[in-house]
């Protein structure tokens, strides 16, 4: 077996040094009873040959982003992955090593760790990051527990605009930590003073926008609102497109004091939502708040630069039940990708893919907007999703629209009831003209 | 290749240069617009994030370098008990870079997507069988995710019993992995420790001194951290049903059990998999990696939402699901690697599983019987999987066990792991899992007893390990004590 | 990772363990024969071949650690003149791993891959225009291959004029890299040295007295392998033409002149290039490379058949060429490096193919400004994309250009090629490439003036060089005075 | 520009460290006339993304071997490679590396090709190997080579069993390198005695054979052939199936010379013909007439075990006009290919392959011989590879069989006129019954 390296001699060998006749006896402390008497009723193996065959026709029952063209975005983004990130995730020192607990026979994972901490905290504008946790939606929840351990406060105010997704995820957290979470604010335009007075109060341990928000729209107001926030003992959480950080101010800017999301557009492949990486970042002050693995710079016997694990007393494997997180296991490979990433593009790519996003997304807005059928939807600037109103049944021209090979947009009454006649659009860089052409023109005949 | 005298690798931002890229765009297709006409002006940066500016041959290489500075499952054995290191097949990297699989958006049109909620479907149903639950969820991200989903689910179940007030302690034993407790604090529960016996079983005394009304449920893993089988797991499970508890499992130890006996079968009512230790799955370094968490019958109707069913011939989410717990995390977990967890189970069939659990337990035997007589063996039992040494008998020569492990890199070997469980003084913990070869079993022998003699006759060069290495021993209470935690130039 | 005391990786062979293996296949699915009942039984083995007998894990970490055992240009600098160890794009790898490309028949019915075909033709179009050629063959595997292709050209050439008894010779100056002579000798010419002068370039003198009836051609790298650009290439053609010769471009070097000068315009009759320097396909360890040979009009009815032809809107293979030389390899040559070539030239852009030479140009000449203080220069002339200095100077105090070779390796810096080209004495030959940085030059630089000075102070060090690696010096002598080819277990 | 790395204040810090003022003047000693003037006329530059999209379509032009149910072979065959080959070749150590002049630097190519040349040598039952030559067809013309040196005669007669790719190839080179090329021999079954004395004499330096031949038959009298050649003073070379070898007695039991031949089949993609590799193994008395790169073991300063390039008297870059071939550059990434194969395989691997390509070929034949329509072509025992003889314009057949999704069989008559009415088949394991029936099925159609 191409997988097992005993034959039966080593086993014989084996068996012989430790003094048993047989494996069997080996699972002699395993109660009689409980012992299967059968075989495991699963399908029968299959060699490689077969498998990837069997696996490659599985995969063709599916229509990738490759295949078809990709107006879908809400929080998973059809962004170019550099040849040279899969090169990289695909080297096996890296992917199929484990956390990197001795330090020495693993300073390949740590330095790159300490670069993605380096690059986060630039993006975002903050001081300490992470080293990832599961995802966007998780590192919201993270965030939120961090705001309300360095509170002692249980409620949560988050905008209608942060990501339903992760909102959904917050909801069960609160529900079963016993937080309370009050869905308002913004997402229609900015809120008034009063609104924010009503909403933020002294009960507040945080108050969470997303940015650019999940109808695209770049929200005004956040660094007022981290007044408010902040004027009432409470936090400011921005959930950012880490891609839109390229252009945009840094949250850290803006009075926010957690900057956290999803990672999965930086050089991360959409993989049918997972797996991706949540990233956090905060202000110096509540470092020790921080859930998840940190690495951090220090020097070996000799003086010579190395990097370790470090702060791990926040850590459930030494605080147990008083650590700040369970997370143990967290997203290391695909922050591996982001660091990559960030890492080929530099400044000035990140600032290009961006700008390319946003004209695009511009361009094919006015498009749509000629179309007759098709208004506008929410107000504001936006980055690169935008949503318009059409006159037809969203989820229906949704499925419409896989028969010309087109992937979204997205109806929103999915997650807003309320908005039961507007659709998400999003452009990444990918979309070309003739591609975002072909959209209006088929949207032209169906509407 | 690493050069002996490599300085190391410099942090990338050190190897920056303005103006150099990694990387370049097609030109723009489309009529552009001034930025400052569609983005809000104030809200535009004014200063670009610093970011490495680095050739794409600068970006290869800096990150080919640091690679060579890690070991790895590919480059050498490493029996890191608790972490099942396996071999990861080359198969499951292919199938899972296929982009019918890797370029899938979540939110695409079911109908575009059968093929990605068929592995879903059927890898829930394969773990069912496996584990002798009756119903999974995907969407755990990891081990700990799995435990608090787990928990959730537990406490929902009370809840619709009435008796989530009530119920408000997770017993956990002295020996549980540290998420254990973390996961049941965080979902709000009292965590109440129960000791092991002599034979590193759970005491059942304690237990029934600690098990009660309060009791939401007691988390378990079985085998245990220690290696060992919970030989009473029927009467533990009694006494946990009888108080009205539900009993938790940690799957972490699931590798020594494939195919022998289940979990499900065992009384357990949730438990979680982690498809990246047991199902061959990489760790990649930190992670990605999926818990998956099985349900008996009674707690279907919490599992999280979405769930992938069969009609007739198609697949589709559903989310009417009243019951549900809700998400805990975005969308359906980490599906890549989900399908390597499928990729494997396919390849190796039944008979492959269940010689994975024979050799796992066969590997870690030989190797206690062949290291017993050098360390102290707090427990001497057969084991599982896995087996835990004390480095007591070093430590009273001044040899810590954190000096041996140490030591062992310089074998090109990684160290097992240390300091865990609690419950085992210096503790060693080892997991050499059935992909390893009786010869790579037998280097390994000849090392730890190299170390032992090491210890005895020189405890100064443990002290002092490692030596080769690109870096010597790091110095982590200084790393704690000022934090650098990012690169300033 | 490599540890430093590894003791070395041992030959697969001695990790074989009867009964192992890393592979399985299907089963049988059709009704089967006893195999002496289809295959003559006195032809069946008696014995198995030995080969190892392992896991799938044994053979990935055996190989993985042999990779790590590798100097490459992803892990480091390697300025070895005249091989042009450029970066190689990974986006190549990507195309060329494409199942559309990879998994192709070469039999398969043309309307089966037309792709390919097209990737076939635009590639020799491209060529074409790159070197001012006027046809291109994709036949010869590398560059050598292409020479005797070349050769076999020029043969044909003159035996339908009538002159293929009388044009027994070829020219070769004497800075010619070896595959030259050789070449020119297996194709039946007499190979005939023309001396260079004090310029390095081509003695005019010395060539008008070996030029005549008797010539076929001349063979000429330009910039030669002194990283000198021929400056009398016009008159050099014109002599060899008058003369009735023709003139071959040895490629290896065209590097420094994409973009910038072509080989066409300077009267080369035939040439070849390496896709796997110019064009950036990776060496692979030795090999596979790819040689195309380009001709001017008047010897395109000799190329190798078949050549893809273009009808309309699809392509085909023409078979029915008179006057070809036939084949001369299987098929279509390395296809799959054609396809990195190709993949290349696209993404690179006139401009960029220009910006190559350039940079390449440019770094080389800055190295030759740092260093032509601290070794002899020969030929103190602007040099082009790579650049020849002796050791003679360090010879004289006992360190030999090979000492300093096997020093730089310390480093993690490949050397330089060494000991060629013949005509300098203590050769080593740079180039650096223009995917390198000034940074990564400017490391290289610190390195060689520390060497010079080493030289001078403390010449056991180099003789003893190199110490940081996996093996010490090894023994060359010793291995061809008792060939050990092959385990013997 | 990516892969560029100066940047203009690089350019032009290092400009002033040269003494110039601009790139152009690095240049001045190429003759103005010879300078372009203007760009290339190429393609338009193609960003990554744009590229990968485009030559995804071109690929996508082609029909490969997964899309289609082969049945082509003659010599390049679709045999599995496993997924591991692909992933250690796939290591930028391996394939970003020159040829290992710097031993110490490079052991790693060294020792592979050091266990491929054991490997070889152990398959074809001869004493050295080569590190591989470009392919098959350029390896029977070295062995050709390598014969006429040591025989010093110049006439080489030719199976007409041997490869036609190879018999062209091999026709090339006597053409230009003055050697008299005699096809003859074999293929129809055994020659006489007589026959063999005419073709063999002693002018003749070797008789080449294949093995399995070409149409696949297992020729019997390769110890007789041996026996006239060697009485004559001739070699004999032997052009093997190294997957056949798995099974069948290797060349050097049968007196051979010199084996060589395509080692693709041996863990290397079809890649539309190439790159592949040669191999080539031959007595240990021809070691040093052997053309290209050979690895030898040797100790370090401190008698540690290494390996080194040796033997390279023989080669060009020493021996210039007198080297043993021209060859520089060989196909070392390919045979590292067949080396991490064969060590997947291992010998019972090896036997599986082959047996299971030959039971197949042995079912297909006998399903196929039930259709009218079609009888059976050459005789005797054959390998995995097999003729008949249709009732159909096999050329016809052979396009009409694409809309099938089948490619193959070959027809005959492009290589042996005198064949036109027979086809090739060759069935490798890869091939399920069910996929030979399907071709029963729809071949009994089409007949
Ligand atoms: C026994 C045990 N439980 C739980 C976990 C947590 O799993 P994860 O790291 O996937 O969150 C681990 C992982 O180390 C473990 O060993
Ligand atoms: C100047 C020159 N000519 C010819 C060759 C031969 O090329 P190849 O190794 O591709 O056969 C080389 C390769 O080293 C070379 O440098």
């Amino acid at each position: 077996m191409a997988f097992i390296a005993n034959t039966p001699a080593d086993q014989a060998e084996m068996l012989a040094a430790i003094g048993v006749a047989e494996i069997a006896e080996l699972f002699a402390d395993i109660p009689a009873s409980l012992r299967l008497t059968r075989e495991l009723n699963l399908p029968a193996p299959e060699a490689e040959p077969i498998l990837l065959k069997n696996l490659k026709s599985l995969a063709a029952r599916n229509i990738s982003a490759g295949e078809a063209v990709v107006f879908l975005g809400a929080g998973t983004y059809d962004h170019y992955v550099p040849s040279v990130v899969g090169h990289i995730l695909g080297r096996s020192e890296f992917y199929t090593a484990y956390t990197p607990y001795q330090a020495e026979i693993s300073q390949g994972t740590l330095q790159a760790i300490y670069e993605y901490q380096t690059m986060i905290c630039n993006l975002t504008g903050l001081d300490v990051s992470n080293a990832s946790l599961y995802d966007g939606a998780t590192a919201v929840v993270e965030a939120v527990l961090m705001a309300t351990g360095a509170t002692r406060r249980c409620k949560v105010v988050v905008s209608a605009g942060l990501n339903p997704e992760y909102r959904r995820v917050l909801a069960t957290y609160c529900d079963f930590l016993d937080l309370q979470l009050v869905v308002g604010l913004l997402s229609e335009g900015e809120p008034s003073a009063e609104q924010l007075h009503d909403l933020v109060d002294e009960q507040t341990a945080a108050v969470i926008v997303q940015y650019p928000n999940f109808f695209g729209q770049i929200e005004a107001g956040i660094e007022q609102l981290a007044e408010v926030a902040h004027a009432k003992g409470a936090l400011l959480i921005c959930a950012a497109n880490p891609i839109a950080l390229g252009l945009l101010k840094p949250p850290g800017e803006l009075g926010v004091d957690i900057a956290c999301g999803e990672g999965q557009a930086l050089g991360n492949r959409m993989a049918f939502g997972g797996p991706h990486l949540g990233y956090l970042a905060c202000r110096e002050q509540y470092l020790r708040r921080m859930p998840g693995r940190i690495v951090g710079a220090t020097t070996d016997a000799s003086g010579k630069r190395g990097y370790v694990l470090t702060l791990q007393a926040r850590e459930q494997h030494i605080r147990r039940q008083k650590a700040t997180s369970n997370i143990c296991s967290n997203q290391a490979l695909n922050a591996l990708a982001a660091t990559v990433y960030l890492s080929l593009l530099g400044p000035q790519g990140l600032a290009q893919v961006a700008e390319h996003s946003v004209q695009k997304a511009h361009y094919l807005y006015n498009q749509l907007l000629q179309i007759e059928g098709i208004s506008p939807g929410l107000p504001g600037p936006f980055f690169h999703e935008f949503t318009v109103r059409v006159k037809a049944n969203p989820e229906e021209l949704f499925s419409r629209l896989v028969e010309y090979g087109i992937l979204g947009p997205l109806p929103l009454a999915r997650y807003y009831p309320e908005l039961s006649d507007l659709v998400l659009f999003c452009v990444t860089e990918q979309r070309t003209k003739e591609e975002l052409d072909y959209l209006v023109k088929v949207l032209g005949g169906l509407l | 290749m690493r050069v002996n005298n490599t300085a190391g690798v410099k942090p990338i931002f050190a190897e920056s240069v303005p103006g150099r890229t990694g990387f370049s765009l097609p030109a723009l297709d489309v009529p552009s617009q001034p930025l400052s006409a569609i983005l809000p002006a104030d809200l535009l940066r004014q200063e670009p994030p610093v970011l490495p500016e680095v050739s794409e041959l600068g970006v290869v290489r800096h990150f080919t370098r640091l690679s060579q500075l890690n070991h790895s499952v590919d480059s050498g054995f490493y029996p890191l008990g608790s972490c099942t290191m396996k071999y990861n097949p080359k198969i499951n990297e292919d199938v899972a870079g296929l982009d019918g699989f890797a370029d899938l958006h979540p939110l695409q049109p079911e109908e575009t997507c059968q093929g990605a909620l068929q592995v879903i479907f059927e890898l829930e149903q394969y773990l069912c069988e496996i584990t002798g639950m009756d119903a999974f969820t995907l969407q755990p991200a990891a081990g700990a995710h799995g435990e608090l989903t787990g928990l959730m689910l537990i406490k929902a179940y009370h809840r619709q019993r009435g008796e989530a007030a009530t119920r408000t302690e997770v017993i956990v034993p002295d020996s549980a992995h540290g998420t254990n407790p973390a996961s049941a604090a965080m979902c709000g529960f009292k965590v109440v420790e129960v000791p092991s016996n002599e034979r590193g079983n759970v005491d059942i005394a304690a237990l029934r001194r600690v098990v009660g009304p309060q009791t939401a449920a007691l988390m378990l893993t079985n085998p245990n951290t220690l290696g060992l089988f919970e030989e009473n797991i029927l009467e533990i499970a009694e006494i946990v049903h009888e108080a009205g508890g539900l009993l938790y499992y940690d799957g972490a130890n699931a590798n020594a059990i494939l195919g022998i006996a289940r979990p499900g079968d065992m009384g357990f009512d949730v438990i979680h998999l982690n498809l990246h230790k047991t199902f061959a799955a990489p760790h990649g370094g930190g992670g990605p990696g999926a818990g998956p968490v099985g349900v008996k019958r009674a707690l279907e109707p919490f599992l999280p939402l979405p769930r992938v069913i069969k009609d007739a011939d198609s697949y589709r989410f559903n989310y009417d699901l009243p019951q549900s717990i809700g998400k805990v995390k975005g969308f359906y977990g980490n599906f890549l690697v989900a399908l390597k967890a499928y990729t494997y189970i396919r390849q190796m069939g039944a008979a492959g599983l269940k010689a994975v659990a024979e050799n796992a337990v066969l590997n870690a035997n030989y190797l206690l019987a062949q290291l017993k007589d050098y360390f102290d063996l707090p427990y001497p039992r057969r084991c599982m999987h896995e087996f835990v040494l004390s480095g007591s008998r070093q430590k009273a020569n001044g040899v810590k066990t954190l000096d041996m492990a140490k030591r062992l890199l310089d074998f090109g070997i990684h160290a097992p792991t240390i300091y865990f469980p609690l419950i085992v003084e210096e503790a060693m913990m080892i997991e050499p899992t059935e992909t390893e070869s009786k010869q790579t079993l037998d280097e390994f022998v000849q090392a730890m007893r190299q170390i032992a003699r090491e210890a005895e006759e020189s405890p100064e060069l443990l002290q002092q390990a490692p030596t080769k290495l690109p870096v010597s021993r790091l110095d982590e209470t200084a790393a704690a004590r000022n934090p650098d935690l990012r690169w300033r130039g």
